[in-house]
């Protein structure tokens, strides 16, 4: 009976809270957008399911050592970890929320040193880091993960189109307005006192609108890691929400003349213009941006390994193998930062509604640009592939095709779009660099 | 505006400076390097080199001896359907 | 000459201890069953690799730097360990085994921030982690070795027999009486003076009766890691004799036309059902047993890759290579643990002979509930399917098939034997995380 | 009796009790689970789904020119075959 | 302004050094020889390009958090650091490069637990571990990369050239000759004040002359890791250059008659034989040379997994998926070594000149062994297979196979070749087990 | 000669003596093995072996069912080459 009455305790049911209740549904929901919507589900499968995982009331899958003891927060355990984070606590003081919440402050604000020795005490009563918190550490943390992804995406990106037309970066520059208008929104809502906001906050929210997932989990995990969780989930359904976010936009600023614009054909691109350039690229970040490096460094090395055709053997694995191994852990580790006390927050909701200013504005920019451009060049260029330039590849170039159809059945846009929509993931990834410089 | 505004709008300035700037120096160089190479370089047929790539897999699975037989009945077979 | 002594005294041929000899010959016995005999080889073959890596005199493979250290035993060394993990031990003092005994329990029962001095003193002095031991702490320390082949597991399981008669899954729950009868007979042993167990040793072992790998190595690392390679090699070697250990208890509690009763048609399952399938179990997971939710979580992930049909990717990769890897590391790792003084130990009889028990009791079990069952339902339920009920996937229910078979030809028992099979697994995981609660 | 003892019959009920529960509970769930989804649901073929899935693997090695062409031929013997 | 002044004087091109400019040159050189010139691209590709990434100013990539910090030297960081270095450094002292250099030196010849608490204390300060010294450290410095690739290797390895003739194994050994003749070279160059070395740094440079990747990356990151960059490049490098080096030393030292010896054609080898071969090879181990147990040990494993029959699927991972993973993180991981301050140094040129005579020495060592065997034994051999002894598999025994070839065009040297070609790397094994043993 | 001189000399004297006498123990063992083998086990055909590891991939991408659709195909094809 003792037993029993531990088991049910002990169970979710006895102790679930209601934000647990809405969080695991709310992952539910984003199962439900992946698997029947298609919202890109390589990465919401695992983030949805992480989610849930990081939800069960009293697993504590995405707590630390220290945090699973300060919850448990038998007494003896407390007072050793009083000593370890500098905690004003005796055994026998009563255990209030207040007391656990100075617990868990100052293990967030410990230093390295206070927060490994209050894990290995931690430890030494029995508790165990969570299995999403390790996979947090490893993959996130030493932010590895978005950077293997990046090298992986780059072993299965085809600069041709862009090689074939390189005044399209230009497009993929302007987009990233999309990045730093957002900043401004933020800033906007802090000032007009809706919701607080630091710089660094804002940045990581504003990283939304490079609409790249890999760039925005680094960026966020760099200079916002409380607001991972959010501000990927946003990313990712947003890029799953182009196809309705960008049309509006991309008619309301252009004329259905503008949009029937056929393009020139593209002119073939040699092997060696493909192999020289990730290194061109490369020299270009050593020489004005080695903030940028992690991320475009990883993103060159992939497509110098796809393009050389000396290591198929290693292309193939960074592109199959690696990357899927890889997403199964990122999605996990941005599941386990959808805990209900860290989501379940006002700025999450702030998060959303910027995240969509941030594809618009991006969107916009794109097509002003290339009308703008359209003004200084003789090869006109359909200012529909502007859009193109925030990246979510590929969906945003599809779409630059699909409302191009629209207007001239004849004018397939899709290669053409497909050089300002890798020249938009470079420009995210530029763009990250600098925020990490300036802020970090 | 408060500091946070300050911030945001020295950061976008900044920020999109650096982006136009940078991706308009890997404009010019790309073109640089392209012109270069198609200059100092033999010419090379563009498009094979994508698909020898693509082709010579590491892990093809089907074993060469049943490659040959299926090319060759389909070979025959087009050699019918065309009759 | 010098430095030939050197070669001369550092050699196996003069280091080796009779323990490690006879485990030297234990493991290459278990790779012949692996090889010759066809004994689970994805596992035994690593891990009786592993064990002869494990039993090189010397090299100190399976040992901590701290270990090593301990082992080489120079005074200076010794008198810098002394400190770390407060023996009494001066540079002179004769350092007998004694001493040395002192400095490894001193080491075993160390704070974990003792040990990790240790460890670094030793690094200091030029020792360093064993290969094995490295594998050891990161895949079974970490436990995400086990659960990542239990994820691999998952994304390989087809949950249709199941979800077409679900009653079966109350064969699997019958088939865990494996498991705690076997903890009883570990008590009994104990009880009768025979050999010595904790609780702890005690479920550790019983859960070799949950027929199943990942899951006997994830409980024995909580419960009693010191067991962890008897149990493991345990577990897999009754798991290949399930061919040679069921079939006559199958027999003993059936009559012949218990044994001929023909099932009905399993009903189509639509994929629906196998999308939320993996959902349900672990919305259960979260209101009744959260302790299990790392290896259901895990299990049902895998499976949901499976079945969403959307991330064919990750779920190839899961199935492929991850699970490989973590295979290749794993069997290693508890190899690591088949170190002769650890292993060749009373103990690790009791286990072989408990083993064997827990296999027949589990059996039994299934059998039986299968016989009550049909007492209650209207569509006949063939008893010899309940054996399943201990997973062995899909040993088992081959057996089943196969014995059926026996007693009337035109019966094909291998699709309902599945539904207990998967069930056994989920039984066995539920099981694991009762003990671990009640124990842990 | 000593304490393992007990402590080892005690683990058995409370074990043998909630893996029980557990199922008991999971094979309800399940059997409304499915009754909703085919009630509510459209209905849909049961078994192509499977075989759907174990077809659009990720890296056929097989190029889909030559896939078209053997199947042609495989076609085009069933249907000589048959006569 | 005050921002875009931060991200000039952040820039490449404000802060590159001389050294950094002519590194990355180097690392460009050394693409253009894997990708043009297929120089061993599966490991130069990874190495060349990491080297860029490492010495990109400012980025930082190939340091630990610790020097990070020490280089961007804030006086406040520095005086953290100063009390965890026991440096004597105040806030307010002036920070030449000679206190600079103070931190780096107490920095590098730090105990293992200072070096974590100026690591831990630098992470305060928001540095962090550089992308490549974090692979470093799992992938080399932890040895497990070097070991995987071993294991991948043995997994690729056929041992039935040298089953169906084992007296081969004696030119493996004849060509370890290479090994210590170039540390003697190593000594002579010291001695001659040419260079200085420790026998470390002279051990660890010998190893080049054992002419396989993956031993020289294991043997010098154990005895002399700051030489790791230039002896593995070195290795590759003339790996690549086999078939200019041997053919002239193989024909000096044969008469045409010689070289036209036509060997009798190999037994048929069971799989009896090749499964118990590398269990034979490893209880040599066992009782002769523990410290050649992980390198050997990984590679036995390998073996037996392909040869086994029984564990395709791990054997398969082996060979592909894991092998590749692992080269692009230890091309990375070497590549980080390619810093500008550790290899423009004499040294380097030192270790490429005695990089080509271990080369040349192994390679008339071997052919002289075969001249010698030949006196002895009934069976004629070929004194051209005695060059493949030095291993660079397979590209030593084409090379046999390519002189033989022009003697006598009607003699196939290849299958023979390829007995010694492995033996050879068995040989360098255990050559570095014994250096590893004698010296560290 | 200097204290280095010594010690390479030194590690070369053991270092190329262990080598030797490491490989040739092992030459013995293997031909001792091999002897073993081949005398106490009965005779195994000894290319199969080889061949069988290489056909049964784990991933094969071609369906069970295709597949034997093409081999009939290509049978009847050779048969009618034949001809
Ligand atoms: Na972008
Ligand atoms: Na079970
Ligand atoms: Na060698």
């Amino acid at each position: 009976m003792d037993k029993l009455m531990t088991l049910w305790t002990g169970s979710g049911l006895f102790n679930i809270e209601i934000g647990q209740a809405i969080m695991i549904v709310v992952c539910l929901g984003l199962l439900y957008l992946a698997i029947r919507k298609g919202f890109e589900p390589l990465l919401l499968v695992p983030i949805g399911f992480g989610g849930i995982l990081a939800n069960i009331p009293e697993a504590g899958l995405a707590l630390s050592a220290a945090e699973n003891a300060i919850h448990v927060a038998k007494p003896e355990v407390l007072a050793a970890l009083a000593g370890a984070l500098d905690v004003a606590y005796q055994v026998g003081q009563a255990i209030t929320p207040d007391v656990l919440g100075a617990f868990k402050s100052a293990y967030h604000t410990g230093s390295s040193a206070e927060v490994a020795m209050a894990n290995n005490l931690a430890s030494d009563f029995g508790y165990g880091n969570g299995m999403l918190h390790n996979f947090y550490l490893v993959i996130i943390g030493s932010t590895v993960g978005p950077l293997l992804i990046f090298m992986g995406v780059g072993a299965m990106t085809d600069f041709g189109p862009l090689l074939a037309n390189p005044k399209t970066l230009l497009l993929g520059a302007a987009a990233q307005f999309g990045i730093f208008g957002t900043v401004l929104g933020a800033a906007l809502l802090d000032w007009m006192g809706i919701l607080d906001f630091t710089i660094l906050e804002a940045a990581a929210i504003g990283i939304i609108g490079g609409a790249d997932g890999p760039t925005s989990i680094y960026v966020s995990s760099v200079l916002a890691p409380h607001l991972l969780g959010a501000i990927a989930v946003s990313a990712y359904a947003y890029m799953a929400l182009v196809p309705l976010i960008q049309p509006p936009i991309m008619k309301a600023l252009t004329t259905k003349k503008e949009r029937a614009i056929k393009m020139s054909q593209l002119r073939p691109v040699s092997k060696r213009e493909k192999i020289v350039f990730p290194l061109v690229v490369l020299i270009a970040v050593v020489l004005f941006l080695p903030d940028a490096a992690p991320l475009l460094g990883m993103f060159c090395f992939g497509n110098l390994m796809r393009e050389c055709g000396v290591v198929e053997r290693l292309s193939d694995t960074a592109q199959n193998a690696l990357i899927n191994i890889v997403t199964i852990f990122l999605g996990l580790s941005v599941g386990s930062k959808l805990m209900a006390e860290k989501f379940l927050d006002g700025q999450t909701l702030g998060i959303l509604a910027l995240g969509i200013v941030a594809f618009g504005v991006g969107t916009a920019a794109g097509v002003l640009m290339a009308k703008l451009m359209n003004k200084f060049t003789k090869d006109p260029i359909n200012p529909l592939i502007g859009s193109a330039g925030v990246s979510a590849v590929p969906m945003a170039a599809r779409v630059s095709n699909k409302v191009g159809l629209e207007a001239n059945p004849q004018n397939f846009l899709l290669m053409h779009a497909m050089g300002p929509n890798v020249a938009g993931v470079i420009g995210s990834a530029v763009a990250a660099g600098v925020m990490i410089k300036l802020l970090s | 505006m408060n500091e946070l505004m300050t911030q945001a709008v020295d950061l976008m300035i900044a920020g999109m400076g650096f982006v136009f700037a940078f991706l308009i120096v890997l404009v010019l160089a790309t073109m640089i390097m392209s012109k270069l190479l198609n200059r100092f370089t033999a010419p090379e047929p563009a498009t094979p080199a994508r698909a020898s790539r693509a082709k010579p897999k590491a892990q093809s699975s089907v074993d060469p001896d049943t490659a040959e037989a299926i090319k060759q009945a389909v070979a025959q077979f087009r050699l019918r359907h065309k009759k």
